[in-house]
């Protein structure tokens, strides 16, 4: 069903938990489908400085979690907010065609994290 | 490994196996066909339909073999529908049925049939009163299964067999679940129907039978050359057929001591794993299958700790959308009242004749540092309500 | 013994029941199972199906697994009648087909479907033009068996399928029979459904499957848990589904090998058979499957004749009435214009690949005896007439 | 499917074929059925001396034939006659129930063949 490599960052997920210091946090999915994640992003100028997750979910949530961390870090936010959920779907060597839709919700937690990080600035 | 999924499926018993294994390559007759061979293969199936026969104290005469629980199901319902729709097109069944039933009611229902679902309280039990007000005139069947494969909550099929002996509709049971695990009796149960399933009691797969009782009319689902009595038509599954008989009976002996063995077993995984915080159990906490248990963690996802039970060696079961070709979560758990956010994070544990204490031991050492992982990870750890 | 009853069932392949061997007891997992026992089995089910898709010129995605040849040809007839209602009631298939799917036939009768049963000449062939002027606006299938079970005969499957495309109806073809015997291209032959039972071709009993074009649409025969894409639910028999795979694989690949010589063996056979006196030939005597033989021997009974080559250590069969379960002679050997009392003395001989020179040479030593000494207990020696 | 016996009269069928002498014959059965029985009785005094038969036929149309020459020989008319098609199926240690009703016919072939025998002494 999963790749090697979504098995691999389930297992051995990256950059877990809520870190301990984070400018904006980006909040996606719904308990009611069993899949939640929270994006955290530390912004250092204008790039990623670091970058956490808490996530309740499958497999696929738990890796895609994981990867866009591997993907997000030291970018630029106009660069991280152009990450797909094809992008980390590729990254993980694929997803089940079924999770992709329902449980790849990394690259919007992350739009959403960006979003809340620029509104915050702004004001 | 420890497998710990024995709701879902079983090994084929080695004995079972040494059955089975002459009707391959040497046994390998027709047993349509005159011949020696043909008729050897015909002895087989016979011997095969009495062993079944006596577990549920039924007639052999009364067991016809089909391809498994699924279309053990389908051919109940369906075969009474087609049968019996001028006498009636009301149907009587549960919230918490297999999905062959309940997506065969749903089927019927397009084309005309009505079917009530009755609700089940929050052990899973069905209300007999509830039963005896849906049945009415035009009712032709009532099907509920005896032991539900999820939470395991063992229905009062006595009961519900003299409540619907009142009636004029007919009576059938899944005992997919409850064969070989509980004491089975068509009789006791006044069961005009009963499916059973061999994958599930270390028999193989693609191979079940369903009982109909003498003197009840259903069409049948596979038409053709009128093998099974002319109720199930298909060259009969030889191999198949004496591995169920024999899992069967070796089932049925084997029953008064595996049990008790394995409800101890299962009790002691229940207390333990109830100490786990945010953690209950799902089901009724006495009237269930002795090998199961089904519990809820909060704030954590199925797949996930099926996997990473899976990762370090144990086998076992979810009830989470993730798990589900519907992307549902199980129908059974929202049923019982758990809200869909709860029935994603729940687990099933099934036993089966080959588990130990020491799988015990090793599942009450392993599961809570699961949990505790997954739940390091998810943004929940009180409720829910954080969430926007 | 000689077994010369291949069209009746098949021994399973010894490296076939190997390669099945560790899906009983060891890879045992539920292909809907997450967990790796259940994945592996999932795998491997998988793997069957690209098997099965390459002998027939299929996607793997059109291949649906189920119980046999008898479960395929409900499925689809019925399948495309309860999904297709609306869009008509007309069937079209033949007066030759094995009975699982005349008898679907005769139940959709009553159900409100009109069915045309063709025609065949005294050879076994439908008449296209016959097909052509039988196609309706209202047809919603045509189903016609590609290689006759009893008399062998092939029906020209790319002409019919030509025809058929011309029409808005469907074209299911059940395959069973020539199937690892006959080249069988899904597209070549334009079909939209095909059948297939993994007994007839050295596969074990009780797994099959039913090939459907994507795009077409129909109802599911056994509905439940969603597998085989939601088409046919059930615990997937995944020890007999990768043996009927392996089967698929082995048969095809020794095809042009093994069926030069087993017609070369059974025109043999043909050839001496037929110097019995009052003895012919049923089926077309060239466009038949190259393992079949199928004879009638005027004033003797084909049970008698099959019973006594039985007790001589050879397996065969009959289209007598006492050998059928409706006590009525063969309605294939009716429909190619056989009087009934000729009917009840054929015998078919069906060649498989353990079938050998030496086998062809005891059995023309001993039918001829057994022929004459049943003849000589017989009343009638030159016609029918005698009798008062 | 058969009894022993069964199988054992018709592997060895006694008394088959149509007896040189006979007094008189019962026909019954139907091609178009696939069973048809000639029964040859010779007569002696009211005794059946010989008997014989003539069988296009299943097995138990065969074994049915060959018993009842077992049970009738020596025997007089009048006892012959009430031979039924049970008692040959008896002795037969029983017939598959399909069979009772179209194979067995020796009972009836051989109350033809002394109902001809009478009728042509009579005459
Ligand atoms: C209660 C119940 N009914 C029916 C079935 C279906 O049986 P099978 O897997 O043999 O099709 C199952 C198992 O899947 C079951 O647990
Ligand atoms: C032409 C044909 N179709 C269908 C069937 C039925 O297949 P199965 O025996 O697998 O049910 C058979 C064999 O019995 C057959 O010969």
């Amino acid at each position: 069903m999963y790749t090697q490599k979504v098995i691999d960052h389930f297992m051995n997920p990256r950059n877990k938990g809520k870190p301990r210091e984070y400018d904006a946090v980006g909040k996606v999915g719904n308990p009611i489908c069993g899949d939640v994640m929270y994006i955290y992003i530390k912004v250092n100028g204008n790039r990623i400085e670091n970058i956490g997750w808490e996530t309740m979910g499958c497999a696929a949530a738990i890796s895609t979690s994981s990867m866009i961390t591997e993907l997000a870090r030291g970018k630029t936010l106009e660069e991280a907010e152009k990450i797909t959920k094809k992008d980390i779907a590729d990254a993980l060597d694929g997803l089940p065609p079924i999770k992709m839709h329902c449980s790849n919700l990394a690259a919007d937690g992350l739009k959403k994290a960006i979003e809340n990080y620029r509104k915050k600035v702004e004001k | 490994m420890i497998y710990m999924d024995h709701s879902a499926t079983t090994p084929v018993d080695k004995r079972v196996l040494d059955f089975m294994l002459p009707y391959f390559g040497e046994k390998y007759g027709n047993a349509s066909s005159l011949h020696s061979l043909g008729q050897e293969a015909k002895k087989a199936i016979e011997e095969a339909r009495v062993k079944v026969a006596k577990v549920i104290h039924a007639d052999p005469s009364e067991i016809y073999f089909t391809s498994g629980g699924t279309e053990s199901n389908n051919f109940a319902i369906k075969g009474v529908s087609f049968a019996d729709k001028d006498k009636g097109k009301h149907i009587i069944t549960t919230k918490i049925e297999h999905d062959c039933v309940l997506n065969t009611c749903k089927w019927l229902e397009k084309r005309g049939f009505e079917v009530t679902y009755l609700d089940v309280d929050k052990h899973g039990l069905i209300d007999i009163g509830d039963l005896e007000s849906s049945l009415r005139e035009d009712t032709i069947l009532v099907s509920i299964t005896h032991a539900n494969n999820e939470i395991g909550t063992v229905q009062d099929m006595e009961e519900i067999g003299k409540t619907v002996k009142e009636s004029n509709a007919y009576l059938h049971t899944d005992a997919v679940q409850s064969v070989t695990k509980l004491p089975v009796d068509v009789k006791k149960m006044r069961l005009d129907m009963l499916s059973i399933s061999s994958h599930k009691i270390f028999g193989p797969k693609g191979v079940g039978c369903l009982h109909i009782r003498k003197g009840v009319k259903l069409d049948p689902l596979a038409h053709g050359g009128g093998h099974e009595g002319g109720l199930r038509s298909g060259t009969e599954n030889v191999s198949g057929i004496v591995g169920f008989g024999e899992a069967m009976k070796i089932g049925e002996e084997e029953r008064p001591k595996a049990m008790p063995r394995l409800q101890k077993l299962r009790d002691k995984i229940m207390d333990n794993v109830l100490k786990i915080d945010n953690t209950w159990l799902n089901g009724h906490p006495q009237k269930r299958l002795p090998i199961n248990a089904n519990f809820s963690f909060k704030f954590i996802e199925g797949e996930s700790l099926v996997l990473l039970l899976d990762a370090k060696g144990i086998e076992a079961s979810t009830g989470s959308a993730c798990s589900s070709k519907s992307l549902k979560p199980s129908h059974v758990l929202l049923a019982i009242g758990l809200k869909p956010e709860e029935a994603h994070g729940s687990l099933r544990l099934t036993l089966g004749k080959d588990n130990t204490e020491k799988d015990a031991d090793y599942l009450l050492e392993v599961l809570p540092e699961v949990v505790s992982e997954l739940r390091k990870m998810s943004p929940f750890k009180k409720d829910y309500g954080e969430f926007e």
